[in-house]
């Protein structure tokens, strides 16, 4: 176990170098140097400072040298400071990871206490009336873009029934609320964004489990379960279940990628300054540290949620052993 | 067997492609001409899907854009299954050493938010439809790739290929004649749902006011405007958006019927 | 002799960590040495595990042997691919389940040029009547047939290239016994008529009985017995294959 | 002696998509008290849906048409869920073909078989615990604590059938029904398996059902001899007068090849 560990946390080094380099060559490979596209987007940036930028990056050395030199502050969590404020990109994506997180941790729970009983249901039920509408209503969440569902939502709660905030994050006189109000009125703005956030996610994780749970109902072993005596409760939780459940480990980190590029979207709509929004920003006012940071994050976080859930579903199926 | 999803994926996709194929003769209007006499108008007889705070047609601008969704999904997938196709038979018919290279690459790849990887090199070229087509292009051809070196590794272990070896099948003959047949159906349905994937990621980065440029119209560019004009003119939100879900849909439905064939 | 097998051996490396280095040897042959009389059927026998498919394998040139030679008499077999075929265990996955029965079946013939457009089709008809299928079934798929139907249609391929020598591999295990028995019948009286020469993997002792002249017993990769079917079912000298019997009666 | 099972004149459809298959067309079947009964036939004769149907755990698309199902004078066919479950198990336990896919993949054999204790004799964790750790002693696993520890991938083919034997005779059936259990075996084991069962059926008293399409596992074991050809039963025999006269025709097919290939 402790060897296969080692083992893995070793092979996610060339990950993680061939992470850096595709961020690298992006960004320096495009064609139009970062600097100069700067100054062409803002004409507040002089030649002076542009000059002074190119030596600050190390623009004017070779690529592999400037690779090399990137790779080093990278080692020492130093990304660089923005070309917007001057301020340090960690600091920035930092104080915006927390929104990110609290949204899409809420909504990955909403999600795994919706899917999973409908797709047990509708896979005990299969063929049913009630399968086949929640099929039918899988197919159009699944067809439906995001930012739509949330636009029609804003349009309907927020607009027309006047039930929920439109965008942001806290009101106006947030400051003086107390702590109670203040918990209230966050959940107030975060309701919808989450809300839309669990719509895009439930219905491919209802259909998984419910295709796992079919799967699952057809192996030889529930005979076995049934030829002993179980009741069909015991049966679908206790046997079938298990077995349809322990793959979603897997999928919720494979989800990650998903999430975060889906939050570029998601934020800017709702207007949420999470590390979506930011990026989008970045992308906007071509700040070039803070792209290169938040590709680098992305793809380290995506590769984190696959080596834990790798690791997870190793330790909750008896069947993956911790060799090879 | 009745195939329903099959036919109604079909049916939908033919009937959008003749849209967009005739799009200049079956839109009413021009979609890019300005009526300073029409801003915001809802649905009518005139305008059947209303008009944009510019005062052109939603219907042209909508009709239009189903020309440059449809595009942009079939040759950004065009040119990752042919990617996918290319890279993946080369690591399951060499494996080893090409194998390591080519996985380690793909799986560095799908480490990166597809979204992310597209916006940070959008923002640095001209958004262009091209640009746009061929970027998604090359952050999606993983998939196919993992997809066509499964399915040739499980085919070569397959008996019937082994028989095709024992009776002097060329290489050529197997793969042409044996392996291909065999592997494409499942990547039929992976490149169905990578069209609607790409038309997706399409609206997104347009909707972002990163992808297709106004005033060409397309259905996220549309849908900009939807923001601004939330609780003032509905039809601007609605219409485009069911435009996408209905593609969409479409696509979904070719693939699942698919999926049903294949077994 | 039409077929030597000498010292073959195939090991398996077993990889282990990011380097993908060898951390150790399967063993599935080991040193396994025979020779095969033209116009005989040698059967080889094993449980599971023992080595049979990967010999048969081998003696065909789908997979290389780590050590070893395998010699095929000029005088039969000229060429290879042409003269030499294989019948597998699962009918279910031997036949390309995209392609037609006549495609299948006409394959071997196009690739080694042996009858002229015109008397492609009979020649294919008179293959299917010769295996116990009608000739009307050309224009069906695989997944139209039964395990037994399938097999037949197997044979009928491999006999397109008009071999000499075959190797049967489980080629009934997964049928019927009433199927079986017929199948037997089958490969005995087409390898009279074609004067084909045999080599016939099973698992099932009553079977090899039926169709060897001689016998080698394997397990674990080695040859634990070899000998003609008479002495090894009668006065076998190994434990294993007495167990083997003593298991089977 | 009376019967301790009987089925008379059963059918069993299966429901397709778009068509009915019969699967068993009239079938039928005595076991008298510790008695060892082969039902024996080739593939898709109806052997399997005939011994899933005495408990009822058919699979979803396979619907009894009619029948009679007699357990010691309790007609099966009229109980409804909740009393079948007191039966399964209990009074009438299931071994399979392939151990290993029929054990539950991410339970461990001794939890598999605690449960089945405890469901059936209300005994509690450490009761059942020492009796799993018996049973599998019984059915000559040495090393009893390792397998009770084990996951069924972890273990042989053989182990797992001892274990899953040891489960099903946890609760003392009256009935085993052995569903051809040695089929994915090898030979050397499956002899030892037979035996196994054999010796446990003497010391323990329950009457046996095997199923079969090997006729030497039938000649071997069997005091009579159910065959099944297309969903019927067409011939019942003592195991003796079988083999020497058999008067179907299927029957006398059956043995022909059995004759020429099927023995040594």
């Amino acid at each position: 176990m402790l060897s296969y560990l080692i083992r893995r946390l070793l092979g996610i080094i060339p990950l993680l170098l061939g992470i850096t380099i595709i961020s690298f060559a992006i960004i320096h490979l495009a064609p139009g140097k970062p600097t100069q596209i700067e100054q062409a987007f803002n004409p507040k940036v002089s030649q002076e400072v542009r000059l002074r930028l190119e030596k600050l990056y190390g623009l004017d050395k070779p690529l592999h040298i400037q690779y090399i030199n990137w790779l080093v502050k990278l080692g020492k969590f130093d990304f660089g400071r923005s070309f917007i404020d001057e301020r340090p990109v960690a600091e920035k994506i930092l104080e915006r990871i927390p929104i990110t997180l609290t949204i899409n941790i809420f909504s990955l729970i909403l999600v795994l206490l919706i899917a999973i009983p409908l797709g047990v249901k509708t896979a005990v039920k299969a063929g049913s009336a009630f399968d086949h509408a929640l099929t039918i209503l899988v197919f159009l969440l699944f067809a439906a873009p995001t930012f739509w569902l949330a636009l029609l939502l804003m349009q309907l709660l927020s607009i027309q029934l006047g039930w929920l905030p439109i965008s942001g994050l806290k009101s106006l006189d947030f400051e003086y609320f107390s702590f109670g109000k203040k918990i209230l009125d966050l959940a107030h703005h975060l309701f919808l964004p989450i809300l839309v956030s669990t719509l895009g996610g439930f219905a491919g994780l209802t259909r998984y489990i419910r295709s796992n749970m079919i799967d699952a109902l057809k192996q030889p072993y529930i005979y076995t379960a049934r030829a002993k005596g179980l009741s069909q409760e015991k049966v679908i939780y206790k046997h079938a279940l298990r077995n349809a459940i322990l793959p979603v480990v897997t999928i919720i980190g494979l989800s990650i990628p998903g999430l975060l590029g889906g939050s570029v979207i998601f934020e800017s709509i709702f207007a949420i300054p999470g590390i979506g929004r930011l990026f989008y920003e970045a992308v906007m006012s071509r700040d070039y540290p803070l792209i290169m940071a938040e590709v680098v994050l992305g793809g380290v976080l995506t590769m984190l949620g696959n080596l834990i859930a790798d690791i997870a579903y190793g330790y909750v199926d008896p069947r993956i052993k911790y060799k090879r | 067997m009745k195939n329903t999803y099959l036919i109604t994926g079909i049916a939908i996709i033919s009937i959008l492609s003749v849209i967009a194929l005739l799009a200049p003769w079956i839109s009413p209007y021009d979609p890019a001409m300005i009526a300073q006499d029409s801003l915001l108008i809802p649905p009518s007889a005139k305008h059947w899907m209303g008009t944009d705070s510019l005062g052109r047609d939603l219907l042209s601008r909508i009709i239009y854009g189903c020309r440059i969704s449809l595009i942009i999904g079939v040759i950004a997938v065009g040119i990752a299954v042919f990617l996918g196709v290319i890279l993946g038979s080369l690591s399951g018919f060499y494996g080893r050493f090409m194998d390591t290279l080519i996985m380690r690459f793909a799986d560095i790849m799908l480490c990166f938010p597809t979204f992310f990887l597209i916006l940070a090199v959008v923002a640095f070229l001209e958004p262009s439809i091209i640009n746009i087509m061929v970027i998604i292009g090359l952050t999606s051809w993983m998939g196919p790739a993992r997809l066509i070196r499964s399915e040739i590794l499980s085919l070569k272990e397959r008996e019937f290929i082994q028989a095709e070896k024992a009776i002097g099948a060329s290489s050529a003959r197997i793969i042409m004649r044996h392996l291909i047949p065999n592997a494409i159906g499942p990547v039929l349905v992976n490149a169905t749902l990578g069209i609607a994937g790409a038309i997706l990621l399409e609206t997104g980065l347009s909707f972002l006011g990163l992808g297709v440029q106004p005033p060409i119209p397309s259905w996220g560019n549309i849908l900009i405007e939807a923001k601004s004009t939330l609780g003032i003119a509905w039809w601007i939100t609605v219409f485009p958006g069911l435009a996408i879900l209905v593609t969409i849909l479409g696509f979904n439905f070719i693939a699942e019927g698919l999926k049903k064939i294949i077994g | 002799m039409i077929l030597n097998v000498i010292r073959i051996s195939k090991y398996f490396p077993i990889e282990q960590g990011i380097f993908r280095r060898e951390a150790g040897m399967l063993k599935a042959l080991d040193e396994v040495s025979f020779s095969v009389a033209e116009f005989t059927t040698l059967g080889i026998v094993g449980e599971s595990g023992s080595g049979k498919t990967t010999l048969a394998k081998i003696i065909l040139d789908l997979i290389p042997a780590t050590t070893g030679e395998i010699f095929f008499s000029e005088d039969f077999i000229r060429n290879f691919r042409k003269d030499t075929q294989i019948i597998f265990q699962n009918p279910y996955n031997s036949l390309n389940p995209k392609m037609r029965i006549f495609d299948i079946i006409c394959e071997p013939m196009i690739i080694h040029k042996i009858v002229d457009r015109k008397h492609i089709r009979d020649k294919v008809v008179n293959l299917l009547e010769t295996v116990g299928l009608s000739g009307d079934i050309l224009t069906r798929y695989p997944h139209e047939f039964s395990g037994g139907q399938r097999q037949r249609i197997c044979i009928a391929r491999a006999l397109a290239s008009e071999p000499k020598f075959i190797v049967l591999d489980e080629p009934i295990s997964s049928l019927d016994l009433t199927v079986q028995a017929k199948l037997l019948d089958l490969f005995i009286e087409l390898k009279q008529k074609f004067n084909l020469t045999y080599i016939f993997i099973s698992h099932n002792l009553g079977v090899i009985k039926y169709i060897s002249d001689a016998v080698i017993v394997m397990q674990n990769g080695r040859i634990i017995e070899r000998g003609k079917v008479g002495d090894i079912f009668n006065q076998p000298s190994e434990q294993y294959t007495k167990k083997l019997l003593e298991a089977a009666r | 002696m009376g019967n301790l099972l009987e089925i008379k004149n059963l059918k069993v459809e299966f429901h397709l998509d778009e068509r009915v298959i019969t699967a068993v067309d009239g079938a039928y079947l005595n076991i008298k008290e510790n008695e060892v009964v082969v039902l024996a036939g080739e593939s898709g004769s109806g052997k399997t849906i005939t011994a899933l149907s005495i408990c009822k755990i058919l699979p979803r698309n396979a619907h009894i048409v009619w029948g009679v199902i007699n357990l010691a004078g309790r007609e099966m066919l009229c109980l409804n869920e909740n009393e079948l479950i007191k039966i399964r198990g209990k009074d009438i336990a299931y071994i399979f073909q392939e151990p290993v896919s029929f054990l539950n993949p991410v339970y461990t054999i001794g939890e598999q078989i605690i449960e089945v204790i405890k469901l059936h004799q209300g005994k509690n964790k450490k009761e059942a615990y020492e009796e799993t750790i018996d049973l599998l002693k019984k059915v000559r696993i040495w090393e009893a604590k390792r397998v009770f520890q084990s996951y069924p991938h972890q273990l042989s083919g053989g182990l797992n059938q001892r274990a899953f034997i040891a489960m099903s005779l946890a609760c003392n059936p009256k009935l085993l029904i052995a569903d051809e259990p040695t089929t994915s075996l090898d030979v050397t084991i499956e002899k030892e398996i037979l035996d196994l069962l054999l010796e446990l059926k003497n010391k323990l008293k329950f009457s046996l059902l095997f199923i079969t399409h090997n006729l030497s596992i039938a000649q071997k074991i069997a005091d009579r001899i159910f065959i099944m050809y297309k969903g019927r039963v067409v011939e019942e025999a003592d195991s003796q007068e079988l083999f020497k006269s058999a008067k179907h025709f299927h029957t006398q097919e059956l043995l022909s090849a059995y004759e020429r290939i099927g023995r040594i």
